[in-house]
């Protein structure tokens, strides 16, 4: 039999801490996050937001973008936290779902809010998510949306709106991606189908995913993709795609023409939170990190060049004040009328998320 | 480099000497342990594994789950029949493409011959990685390679051949088996080189003395002679290319999955470790197979 | 589709150049239909070239070649009816012995090829082993094959590139025999070439001698042995003593000539013309060696005395030295026919008949042809 | 037309070396790229930026420090393991030796996932935890093969004669070895580590299985820049290590060269 | 470390047996110190196995092998002062040529290994090519380098395994002479294996002829030539014609024979003791052609009449065959010298002095020893 058992077969969902915190000796800390989702200088590629960091605490960033998709990261991390090894990393950036998973199996580590004075500063709807009532284990980073995203210059100049159009429109055969993502996928095409995603049934579900599986066999979809859908979508060999807000929003700085649309069906929201995993060797200096982005100026900052929806109370102030254009923007700034439309994919329990993964995964891997 | 050849070379002329009696043991135990501990243990794992039952984060229990085997296969038999399409499709158009340049710089290169030599292997040397994707931007949409291909209604052929189903080149089987030709060109030729400079143009001389026109020498001589090479080109050609996904992944499309691209997502995504060890299992017989039967048939069994 | 017409073999002015280098030169040659023909000369001089220019595999850079009236210059080589035995033999090794012997015939459509393959083995005496592949056989089987291979297609011409130059001396001696047997059997023309002077002695009708991508002479094997025209043919078919001599008087049949003072004959026809000195050439054979005293020597003889400086016994015969007062050295050679031998220090008198030596016209290299084969301080 | 037909095997071996140096030419042009971006799929503008800071790519050097010292010691390890079968292999006579050959061929006989996914299993089983270590363990384990083929075909065409040549001139096994049958398998050794070393440093699926997010390989940072954009040092990389494979492959055949006209001659 | 004492080199007893096959067969030899001594015998019969039994490179099965009266049997092949050169040369590919004939002195931790290679080298004159390599040689200076390598460590032993085999014709006469002279030059004992009796009787003082890993005979060329002690050796070195004959009577010195019916005679201390029925044998060499009626042959000689059944020039010499009235051919050799010669169908009249021919034990095959080189019906 296989020894290749979670630290969570023990029924203990407390994660290990690192025996001796290195923070005060090691003044660095290990940050994974996903592509396009920091400030960046253009000029010279450097994240201010960071630098400004470095030089208040003296505490050195490595930044890592290699969070592509939650599935492929927690693959790459679980063998070590299974075996009770350092992962290397000090924080990094899961979405609510993966997050709750970390926190159930004991690999995600309690924060110590004595280090995030900052910490109240999260906004009122996101301070108590059912997988981490209170936020003692995460913070959000950030909150965004999925929606459909295209190429004029691949789709003819065609605008790509619905859900529909882009699993059927032959004009797309062929040039269309999907996200890995299950529940932005799926989601986008259950609304798409009039579910609800806080109630689909089994066979809702298998609905939605025989509708991706028919525009999978007729040759309409390219690929399946984490956050790299992004480069094919500006080179044009992607014609539409579901993509998130800010992304395309970013890309749209190089690339004026690519189109962005949140169907009238309905698109996910979610959010992706700061985890500190086990064993992590700088936690506390992780701990300072989230502070500072929770400081409204900083996520301001952020949050003026990602384009997604910032978690931190008081940072809309600020950035109004800045850069008063965003206000205007319904991504950053979701009149309630967008996040009417808005849906959050339910909670899955272990047994359904398996049972809905293994489909999906025959889906997009096959 | 061109000692890849060797694989082609390896029948063995001379009958060793018997010497010291512990020697031979001496010298085999470390590389030999090595390939037990960490090739052979590592495939009998594998064998375990894939009969094994659980989840990653619950643990796993020998329950001889022969279903896993099954379900897998009926569930990727496309994704397996089109890799052992595209890998006999790219070694065959490895074989076309690379037997005339092998022979070209084997007998009438003359004083090129080296140079020539050198720019077969660089490549090789050259990340592959970063070579396929410099693929992405030679048969991107706007790319010249694209337009001519579609002014000369290349495409059509290529859609017709089901070979691309739009009209572009990216992200299509075409794509995924120019990827594969091009990857694994190098161990194509390279054994056939080695095997074309022995070949003594003297026969290919008395062929044409014995009235065999130049298409008949090379049927009759020049081709019988390098089927050595020929066989292990292509094996060298076939195997990593059935098990690849990097082409796929990269230059090809939901339908060019190949089934190396559904073991890599199986072990590293889904995280189904049985599944994954299954058709990796799978995958490793049908090549050993396929390759058993291919050396019998092709008469070059002291190849290994 | 090879012709059927036959006919003598002819080259017409062949020259073959190689970038810089001049392999033939303004070759011309007649070989007779069915005839044996031998072409020897050292290595490099163009053999092969010639051969191969015949066979198809070269192209000549001036010249033509014609096979009875046809004119087969342009021809390729798989449209010629000439066929070639190789040195290296370049025996198919995949195939069976069998099917090398049938490869020719079946690119041409013969029907019963098979028979006729095993009719061409059994020529050769290797019906028995139709079945085996090349690697099987030693060196004179292959040899063998080889041969049957070219002879089956019934050439108009067959080349023979020192077929026999692989095998050991007996083996040698015992495939020359077999070859002759087999030309005359099947009277297709034959041209050989080999390195080997009594091999081309003693098989051919004709033989051919070539320098440096010329002719040097052509003809009767007993001709150019006893009367070369040249140094070279003299030193290189077989050796030759050559004596350094003056033309003082042809009183009648026989001139008188002064060599090194002694007053030595040769028959007035072979005086070089126009010519004082010259040299005077006598074959090792052909002097017999006399009492130092020279009373032996009958009259009408030339003779010399000189003195043994070295022996060896070589079985059939023994091979001299003898070192004349003069400090040049000649070569004796005596058959071991029961007579005495004279032994190395003895002073001996070397006779011959006027009519057994050949002059040479004295501006020749006296050692051309010679040197030229055992010339090894070059890379080979 | 006569032309053509004269030189088709040279104009199609030429086309077929195009297609092989195309890629190489296009990642060539790509380093000199000012991309508009951070995509470098487009041709822009020409720029020295990326020459004149090679390493100005987060992660990217340090990954190539790591896949040139794996590279290395992957190489050095399997030569030895390899020239040591190989001689049992090409010098003895022993029981076994059918097996010790297959042993020798599955690894070359089964394809990269399978190896890398089983040797994973076998981590997994085992609880060691995946990185560098275990990078190296999978190198030296998929070069070992080749190495041992390589040297073997070397050993092969070695005359016997000469070791017993060695022996009549006084040189007793050791130095018979060292003076002889070493300096003549050498090339074959060379070539074997050769192949290694750029069938370690280019390889991605093994590694990729058996690595860490610590440990990341050269081709490890291609595959994750290529989903987020690959900078156009990348190219800058790859142009060198054609280069430099240039370089070395034509040295080595220019001494090779110059070691067989001698022999020609 | 290989001691510097020397002496005869003596196999007491020797034989060598592989699996099933027995190589050599108790052999026995003495080879006196500083004597040039030639092994000969066909393909396969233990020549090189004796040779690597002397070298050290093969352990006999039973048997000691001496030099002077120091055992080396189980003395390791590079502990012993006994160098050989191997036909292939065995040259070091990757050495220089200096350093290849510096190898066994650096071995032995000889100082001045450079001087004395450079002197070796200068033997062989190839002092001006140290700095090269083997492959950058031919053939003949490869063959030189090899022997300046083994000659270079002055061995008590020198075996040459076919050093010659690979030459061409003309290389090889060269070479045999150079042998020879360095040979004098030295004083080493040299054993010498060749195919090549013509080569060995005119090296070795001493031969021996070995059939089927066993000796058949040893001595002197000319006693071995002239007094062949087996059919073996009388068809093995040169050429013999056997004539079965039947003895009559052995009135005084010469004993009368019966061949067919015709009386023939030899001198009485040559019969085979002990046998009424043997073969009669003559060199070809020893028979000289006369006119068919028999009419010029002198008293005293014996003479049979036959018919010249074919007749092959060969320049030196002309071999005829002639046919005996019982249908056996007889093979003769005439030197060209310059009588008249005789051509086919003509009836001629051989004849002989008996001191000119032997006699051997009919019991023996007349064969033995000529077919044996010249089979090739087994694969090579
Ligand atoms: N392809 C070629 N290019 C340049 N020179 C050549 C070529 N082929 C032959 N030669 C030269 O032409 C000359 C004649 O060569 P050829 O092979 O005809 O000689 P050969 O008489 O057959 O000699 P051997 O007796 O050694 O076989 C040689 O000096 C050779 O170097
Ligand atoms: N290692 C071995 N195992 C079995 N038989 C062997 C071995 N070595 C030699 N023989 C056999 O011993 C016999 C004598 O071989 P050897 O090489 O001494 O012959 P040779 O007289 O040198 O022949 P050649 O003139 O062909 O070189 C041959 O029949 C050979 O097949
Ligand atoms: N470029 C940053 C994109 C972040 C996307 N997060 C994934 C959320 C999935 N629902
Ligand atoms: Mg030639
Ligand atoms: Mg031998």
């Amino acid at each position: 039999g296989s020894k290749g058992r979670a630290a969570a077969g023990g029924g203990t969902p407390t994660a290990k801490a690192a025996p001796t915190d290195m923070s005060e000796q090691d003044k660095v800390v290990n940050w994974s996050n996903w592509p396009e989702y920091i400030d960046v200088n253009d000029k010279n590629q450097t994240h201010p937001s960071i630098d400004a960091f470095t030089k208040q605490t003296g505490i050195k960033v490595n930044y890592t973008e290699d969070y592509n998709d939650n599935d492929e990261f927690y693959a790459k991390v679980r063998p070590l936290l299974a075996a009770g090894k350092d992962t290397g990393r000090d924080v990094w950036v899961s979405t609510d779902w993966m997050a709750s998973r970390l926190i159930r199996l004991g690999y995600a580590q309690k924060l110590d809010l004595a280090n995030i004075p900052n910490h109240g500063n999260v906004e009122d709807s996101l301070a108590n998510v059912p997988w981490d009532p209170g936020r003692l284990y995460t913070l959000p980073w950030q909150s965004g949306f999925a929606g459909i995203a295209w190429n004029p210059k691949a789709t003819g100049g065609k605008k790509v709106e619905s859900v529909d159009q882009l699993l059927t429109d032959p004009a797309l055969k062929g040039k269309v991606t999907l996200l890995t993502e299950m529940r932005d996928t799926v989601g986008l095409v259950l609304m798409a189908m009039g579910k609800k995603l806080a109630s689909f049934t089994d066979a809702d579900f298998d609905a939605a995913m025989a509708e991706l599986q028919k525009a999978k066999d007729a040759g309409q979809i390219k690929g399946f993709t984490g956050n790299d859908y992004t480069k094919p979508l500006a080179a044009g060999d992607t014609a539409a795609c579901f993509a998130w807000t800010g992304d395309v929003v970013q890309l749209k700085a190089d690339n004026p023409n690519l189109g962005y649309a949140l169907p009238s069906t309905g698109y996910t929201l979610w959010s992706d939170n700061f985890v500190i995993p086990a064993l992590a060797q700088h936690k506390k200096n992780a701990e300072r990190l989230i502070n500072y982005y929770y400081d409204p100026k900083v996520m301001a900052m952020v949050v003026d060049y990602v384009n997604y929806i910032a978690p931190v109370k008081g940072a809309k102030e600020f950035l109004v004040k800045q850069d008063p254009s965003v206000a205007q923007n319904p991504l950053i700034f979701p009149s309630p009328d967008v996040l009417a439309h808005s849906q959050v994919f339910k909670g899955l329990d272990p047994v359904t998320e398996t049972k809905y993964n293994k489909k999906f995964q025959a889906l997009i891997s096959g | 480099m061109a000692e890849i050849g060797a694989l082609a070379a390896a029948s063995e002329h001379h009958k060793p000497a018997r010497r010291g009696r512990w020697t031979p043991y001496l010298l085999l135990v470390p590389g030999l342990l090595w390939l037990v501990i960490f090739f052979v243990l590592p495939t009998l794992s594998l064998a375990s594994q894939s009969l094994q039952t659980g989840s990653v984060d619950t643990g796993y229990t020998m329950t001889w789950n022969w279903q896993t085997y099954t379900e897998a296969l009926s569930l990727y038999w496309p994704q397996f029949l089109r890799s052992l399409f595209y890998a006999g499709s790219a070694t065959v158009l490895a074989l076309l493409a690379g037997y005339p340049l092998a022979y070209f710089m084997a007998q009438r290169a003359g004083k090129w011959k080296n140079l020539l030599l050198v720019a077969v292997i660089a490549p090789f040397f050259t990340s592959f990685l970063i070579r396929t994707l410099a693929w992405q931007i030679i048969l991107n949409n706007d790319g010249i390679v694209s337009t001519v291909a579609r002014k000369i209604h290349f495409t059509d052929l290529l859609q017709f051949l089901h070979l691309t189903q739009t009209n572009q080149l990216m992200a299509s089987p075409f794509a995924v088996i120019c990827g594969l030709t091009y990857n694994f060109l190098p161990f194509m030729i390279l054994p056939l080189y080695a095997n074309l400079e022995r070949l003594d143009a003297r026969l290919v001389e008395a062929a044409g003395d014995l009235y065999a026109s130049p298409v008949q020498a090379f049927r009759r001589v020049i081709w019988p002679l390098s089927l050595p090479g020929v066989v292990a080109g292509t094996l060298l050609t076939f195997i990593p290319a059935a098990g690849d996904y990097i082409n796929s992944r990269l230059l090809g499309s939901t339908q060019t999955v190949m089934i190396g691209q559904v073991i890599d997502g199986q072990f590293l995504q889904v995280l189904d470790y049985p599944t994954a060890a299954a058709l990796s299992f799978l995958l490793m017989l049908t090549i050993v197979v396929l390759v058993a039967l291919y050396v019998r048939r092709s008469g070059t069994e002291e190849l290994v | 589709m090879a012709t059927e017409s036959s006919g003598d073999l002819r080259l017409i002015d062949i020259t073959k150049r190689y970038e810089t280098f001049t392999a033939v030169d303004n070759l011309s040659l007649v070989i007779p239909q069915g005839s044996f023909f031998a072409l020897l000369g050292p290595s490099g001089c163009g053999k092969t070239t010639t051969l191969r220019m015949v066979a198809g595999l070269e192209q000549p850079t001036v010249g033509r070649i014609l096979i009875g009236d046809r004119d087969i210059t342009d021809t390729k080589a798989y449209q010629r009816n000439v066929n070639t035995v190789f040195q290296s033999y370049a025996l198919f090794p995949h195939l069976s012995i069998l099917d090398n012997v049938t490869f020719g015939l079946r690119r041409r459509g013969v029907s019963d090829y098979k028979a006729k393959a095993m009719e061409a083995l059994e020529l050769v005496q290797l019906a028995h082993i139709a079945k085996k592949k090349p690697a099987q056989l030693s060196g004179g089987m292959q040899q063998r094959v080889a041969l049957a291979r070219a002879i089956v297609n019934r050439p108009d011409v067959l080349l023979l590139d020192e077929p026999l130059g692989a095998l050991d001396l007996k083996l040698r001696r015992q495939m020359q025999i077999e070859l002759k047997r087999i030309q005359s059997e099947v009277g297709i023309t034959f041209v050989h070439v080999t390195h080997d002077q009594e091999e081309a002695m003693t098989m051919a009708d004709t033989i051919a001698v070539m320098n440096a991508g010329r002719l040097e002479q052509v003809g009767d094997p007993g001709v150019l042995y006893e009367n070369p025209a040249t140094t070279f043919v003299a030193n290189f078919l077989g050796q030759s003593n050559l004596l350094k001599a003056e033309v003082v008087g042809t009183p009648g049949e026989l001139a008188d000539l002064d060599v090194h003072g002694t007053k030595l004959r040769l028959p007035t026809p072979r005086l070089v013309e126009g010519v004082q000195t010259m040299w005077l050439g006598v074959r090792p054979e052909k002097l017999r060696l006399v009492n130092g005293d020279g009373t032996g020597v009958e009259d009408g003889l030339n003779s010399l005395t000189g003195t043994v400086t070295d022996a060896s016994f070589t079985g059939l015969a023994t091979n001299y030295l003898v070192r004349l007062p003069w400090g040049q050295e000649l070569a004796v050679v005596q058959q071991n026919d029961g007579m005495p031998r004279a032994s190395v220090g003895t002073s001996v008198t070397l006779a011959w008949a006027p009519e057994h030596s050949f002059a040479l016209d004295s501006r020749q290299d006296a050692h051309a042809g010679a040197q030229d084969q055992a010339d090894d301080t070059g890379a080979a | 037309m006569a032309w053509i037909r004269r030189h088709l095997l040279a104009i199609v071996a030429f086309l077929v070396l195009f297609y092989m140096l195309l890629p190489n030419m296009v990642v060539i042009l790509f380093s000199f790229n000012k991309p508009n971006g951070r995509y470098n799929y487009q041709w822009t503008q020409f720029s020295l930026d990326a020459w004149t800071n090679p390493c100005g790519a987060p992660g990217m050097c340090p990954a190539l420090g790591l896949s040139l010292q794996i590279g290395l010691i992957a190489s050095i390890v399997a030569t030895i393991l390899g020239t040591a079968v190989a001689f049992a292999l090409g010098r003895y006579r022993f029981k076994g030796r059918a097996g010790t050959n297959l042993l020798i061929f599955m690894p070359m006989a089964t394809p990269e996932v399978v190896m890398g996914s089983s040797l994973l299993t076998l981590f997994i089983a085992l609880g060691i935890p995946t990185g560098r270590t275990t990078i190296l363990i999978a190198h030296i384990m998929f070069c070992l093969s080749f190495v041992v083929v390589t040297v073997k075909a070397r050993i092969a065409s070695l005359d016997p004669r000469l070791e017993q040549a060695a022996a009549d001139l006084f040189a007793n096994e050791y130095q018979t070895f060292t003076k002889v049958t070493l300096p003549l398998v050498a090339p074959g050794i060379a070539a074997g580590a050769l192949l290694s070393f750029s069938l370690s440093f280019d390889d991605y699926i093994i590694t990729n299985f058996n690595a860490s997010p610590a440990s990341v390989t050269f081709p490890m940072f291609v595959w994750g820049a290529a989903q987020r954009g690959t900078p156009v040092q990348i190219n800058v990389i790859g142009t060198v290590m054609f280069l430099a494979s240039l370089a070395i492959v034509g040295v080595a055949q220019l001494v090779n060269a110059r070691r067989s006209r001698v022999k020609v001659a």
